[in-house]
């Protein structure tokens, strides 16, 4: 009779209804653990989306399902609202407005063209996606993993792709944490040792005032010209306009620590657990997986085209290296143009000079995920 | 969407891309120039001493920039825990959010 | 070709959108701004206010917009879901109690007696409101701007009179930071030389057990008495037990760093953002403030009369100045008390003595606000 | 006249309507708020549900009414949404998760059949309360309470029997405080003092390769086996790979400060406020008061008792005073066992080797808890 | 509503916000007067020794506050710092939240 | 439910939790052992210098595990305050969350 009961149990328990789907799942949520952990890929997100990702796919759990009626909704069901409703990725946004500093980007505002260039990689991929066969939607959404900023392509996502998000997110945050990686050959295969060697001249500085401005004015022109993008750039600028009043510590700090870490858990687990096999398992995943390398690589190749061409421009002053930096992914961007400079000459400090670009990037993917959601939302 | 438009549409945002940041390009030399001529005036009150200031300065560069090592110059490491110690104090941040370049002893004549 | 694009995008974007109010509405919040950061106005409150008329007012941007069927809200309408339904007011109640030493009330009750006289501007303001022709409604949540507590503020107008929110808060907030322009005149007219010279008696010491069962006593005697004023008395005394019990200390860090200030911003936020254009460019808005101005004075007056009557039946040992610090506005009120007093007689020091009425006034407006909602609710 | 509104006031106040049960509810809710501030009995909880307690009991302050249709609902209704829907609990176990070193048990794995003993109280107190009347789901969630685990319990009485969530609740964490009181005699009963003066060997070191596989491993196999607890362990074990990975340091501060503080002080008032005078006042209320100190008393001697076969089956290497820390209620239970250890022999030094049972509990009763819900859910 | 009826229910509106204070006046003034009485058996059983509990309750002033300067009798500025550093090791308390008015040193006889 | 059912239950179920965590003493067991052999080439690359690691390990025992007291071992106060107030800087530890259970100076042959 014990016997019978615990064979009961058996074939009510997940270990009798896993399929081998989920058991791949679990496994690549293993795999997206061990870089996480041991190869520290974007451990904030990844470690906490790999997590949602192998909740979601142990079988019988129920943590995604939905509320109907006074039947209950399971735990993580509840928590995605937040990702749904698009309020997780702007919290996310406010807190790192307060903990960027737009100062080098002020001080050079040149750098705008480089963050504007750096978003090449979008609609490269976003035509390659719709030249295979994703709708536009989609397509939009697998390019704007080439703006190289997490929180920007969930919100796009959830708004134009839904069913694309764990595939786009986990893309996104991979090939951010694998930027030292794609970047390097780029940068050497096109630019000349020359180049690379340029010393920039010492960024001016900049005021209390114009810092304490420039959130307030982008906020107005950008959400006057692209309304789609307000909930991005409004909290981003928020975020940072905290930070440089000087008169709201508490506010500033409560934004880049409690409140955005509990969203990151938030958004991580529950953005993980939208992976179930029967979404993630197609070969639409691959094509993502494929297109968003593409899409980084053409944002770097834009971000460094420009940066040549400010180079002839400038008449030697601005090293083009600073250009890759154009395509977010703060402040892994700019540590790699660091890295390379100093390479190629050891007395070389590009970091805060990379920055400016780094930055501008933010902005740049924001702008660019406003247009395409004004276009297709 | 076919090939062509879908380029097309990739060429019009990308342009507007570059429209929309080439205008805050714009914004920021013009204010720029604006507080250039009116800096005496404008300056903002800044109640913080100005060797507070820094290292508040210092410690905002957020969590990302690495602080790379900490150069004593002209003090022992005692006084230069003591000095760390005071500053977190009397500036009410904790140790482990400041950052701090370099101490350096100033010479007296 | 490209230029048809533009005009299109130009077309649909706010510019061609924006009204001349709206124009206004982001002059209103760049001057708030101005106010909160250098001027230092109540920043936590005003910054966040602002910034939230700004967001409101920039057309298009649909961040106030409600979530109808299956189409999705905006940000700031989910957001404002806490202001709604009073959730956050009452969290903020929460993390004021646990930052309030009720110490120096306890010391010396009498202090009650002042805070009640204070909420005289309520009254007055109700009174001309009524007669000016704003409903009972509205005329009492205009009256509470006297109480001189935002949150109380906050939640009886959203209560009362929801259209006028933005309008009151930035009333509120505004005139508690102008506590320091708006009371000194009024005492140097109302009390003689003399009596603002009067230095008090220390302070008794209050013991453990006093402090921690006050906010039990008081909570159970006000919302036995005016049930609707549970949320807001309920919460601040639950936060100052946390404080005063010692045993949860944790509980009570939390409620007055990291909850306190997430609700801030979302709260500050939100209520700006329901400042658009007709709702706040009515000839009602200027009245509000005119109202609110009158609020704050004969509050002032109120507790500076009953201060003087305590000084003359004390035999002189209550200084009348510590009356004006009644109007709660913790703890800027209070400081204006001291400063005035020390100007009198350099050797005063009524901060402490000041700080009774000061926490006395936070009730005072509780139960003033629990009175107008059960007459009015 | 004014005596008449005065008559019409009270007769609308809570002094008018308050009934006798709701005196006696107001009185427990005061020796509630006596024991967790002087005696200390697990404040964090008992604290704030006391205060929940005394909110709920002053009539028509209505802070749970539901909403309906457009009318609003209370305040505490609102924040009971996460009870309700089983966040809270969830949420309180990811930051324990993340507080929680299982090295001790990793080191010595036999300690979780100590933490399977120990659920031996949840199991007769569910046999009794079948016998005398409940039904076989509040049964079961009177049992839990000899889990000695207060998320786990409140999560299992919300699915289960929601209308004794109150008297649970209260009687677990009552209780766990009591620990100190309940064991200590049990253990002298049942053990002999050569065996509490056993001196255990000290523990392997655990590589920090285990301690990160661990929580996998047993969120695997655990939510595999019943994927009714996949909401409890699952958090319970993110948490602990937060903590364990090193590389979302920030992530796991939150969730050991900020975000279970805030969790707790809203679980804990709006489960107080369940406990209206209707609810609470019943035998029911004594019936659980009194099988949940037979559930914790059955779990300690079965703790100890395959405590003392261990020490038998390992030739007197273990010391069974540490089978009684199987419990849960960390880190009492543990402590409790060091004391006593400490008393038979003072050179004993019991504390590291009772974690290993008392995490061990923790996942124990999870399980258990599970189980009940697969049967009875 | 009518000039007199809303007279009228400001009139009654500030007296019951003066009755319900008073009887929060009455409440404190009797409760002072029970602790009086029962002042030693009621006595709240404190574990914090007394020299921390001190610095607990200079910290726990609330952030209004404002700390004033921290002065040193017959201590040098690194035995400050140095205390500083211990008291906030021993409490668990960040120095940024403890509040020191000043450090004397106790003369040895 | 019947008292028999309700016995049978009990007895299955709890037999069912001896089973899980029987289950999970096995996976560790076989874990250990793995590790055990592959021990060389799975270790986990760790970038904390040795001593910062047993720091941040002591420091981790959660808030419950009261920390004893400071030891000191041939220094003197002012040094161990130094010490204590650099690790916190270096570490990005707050003073509060670290433990530190004895500081020992090392004689130098
Ligand atoms: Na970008
Ligand atoms: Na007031
Ligand atoms: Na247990």
């Amino acid at each position: 009779m014990f016997i019978d009961a615990l064979k009961t149990i058996w074939a009510e328990s997940g270990f009798a209804a896993i399929t081998w789907q989920q058991l791949v799942m679990i496994a690549i949520a293993c795999v997206l653990i061990y870089l996480a952990i041991v190869k520290k890929f974007e451990p904030l997100l990844l470690l906490t989306i790999a997590f949602g990702v192998l909740l979601a796919n142990l079988p019988l759990a129920g943590l995604m399902k939905e509320e109907i009626g006074s039947e209950q909704g399971g735990l993580l069901h509840y928590l995605y609202l937040g990702v749904k409703k698009g309020i997780y990725p702007s919290l996310i946004f406010l807190g790192i407005g307060a903990m960027t500093d737009f100062g080098p980007l002020i001080a050079r505002p040149s750098s705008l063209f480089l963050g504007a260039a750096a978003q090449f990689g979008i609609f490269i991929a976003f035509t390659i996606a719709n030249l295979i066969g994703f709708t536009p939607q989609e397509a939009a959404s697998i390019g704007i993993i080439g703006g190289a900023d997490g929180p920007t392509a969930i919100f796009t996502t959830t708004r134009l792709a839904p069913d694309l998000l764990p595939a786009i997110a986990i893309a996104a945050y991979s090939y951010m944490a694998l930027i030292p990686m794609i970047q390097p050959p780029l940068m050497r295969l096109l630019t000349t040792k020359k180049e690379r060697e340029v010393k920039m001249e010492q960024l001016r500085e900049v005021s209390k005032l114009e810092k304490i401005c420039f959130p307030i004015v982008v906020t107005i022109f950008c959400v006057l010209l692209l309304p789609s993008v307000a909930p991005l750039i409004g909290m981003l600028m928020l975020g940072n306009l905290f930070r440089e009043s000087g008169v709201v510590e508490r506010l500033s700090d409560t934004a880049q620590n409690a409140l955005i870490n509990i969203v990151t858990i938030f958004l991580g687990v529950t953005v993980g657990a939208t992976a179930n096999a029967e979404r993630f398992l197609r070969p639409e995943t691959l094509a993502i997986i494929g297109l968003g390398l593409v899409a980084f690589m053409f944002s770097t190749i834009g971000g460094l085209l420009l940066g040549k061409l400010m180079y002839k421009l400038s008449g030697g002053k601005i090293n083009p290296l600073i250009g890759s930096a154009g395509v977010s992914a703060v402040p892994m961007a700019a540590r790699v143009s660091q890295i390379e400079g100093q390479k190629a000459n050891p007395g070389n400090f590009l970091l805060m000079h990379a920055m400016g670009p780094n930055v501008a990037g933010v902005i740049g993917s924001a702008v660019a995920a406003g247009i395409l959601m004004a276009l297709f939302g | 969407m076919s090939f062509f438009d879908s380029i097309l549409v990739s060429i019009f945002s990308m342009a507007l891309v570059f429209l929309v940041l080439a205008s805050l390009y714009a914004l920021i030399q013009i204010f720029a120039k604006l507080v250039g001529i009116f800096k005496h005036e404008a300056a903002l009150p800044v109640n913080v001493p100005a060797e507070q200031a820094e290292v508040l300065d210092e410690g905002a560069k957020g969590p990302e920039v690495s602080a790379g090592e900490l150069r004593l110059k002209g003090v022992d490491e005692k006084t230069a825990a003591m000095i760390m110690a005071i500053i977190s104090h009397e500036s009410g941040i904790p140790l482990s959010e400041l950052q701090f370049k370099s101490i350096k002893a100033i010479e007296q004549s």
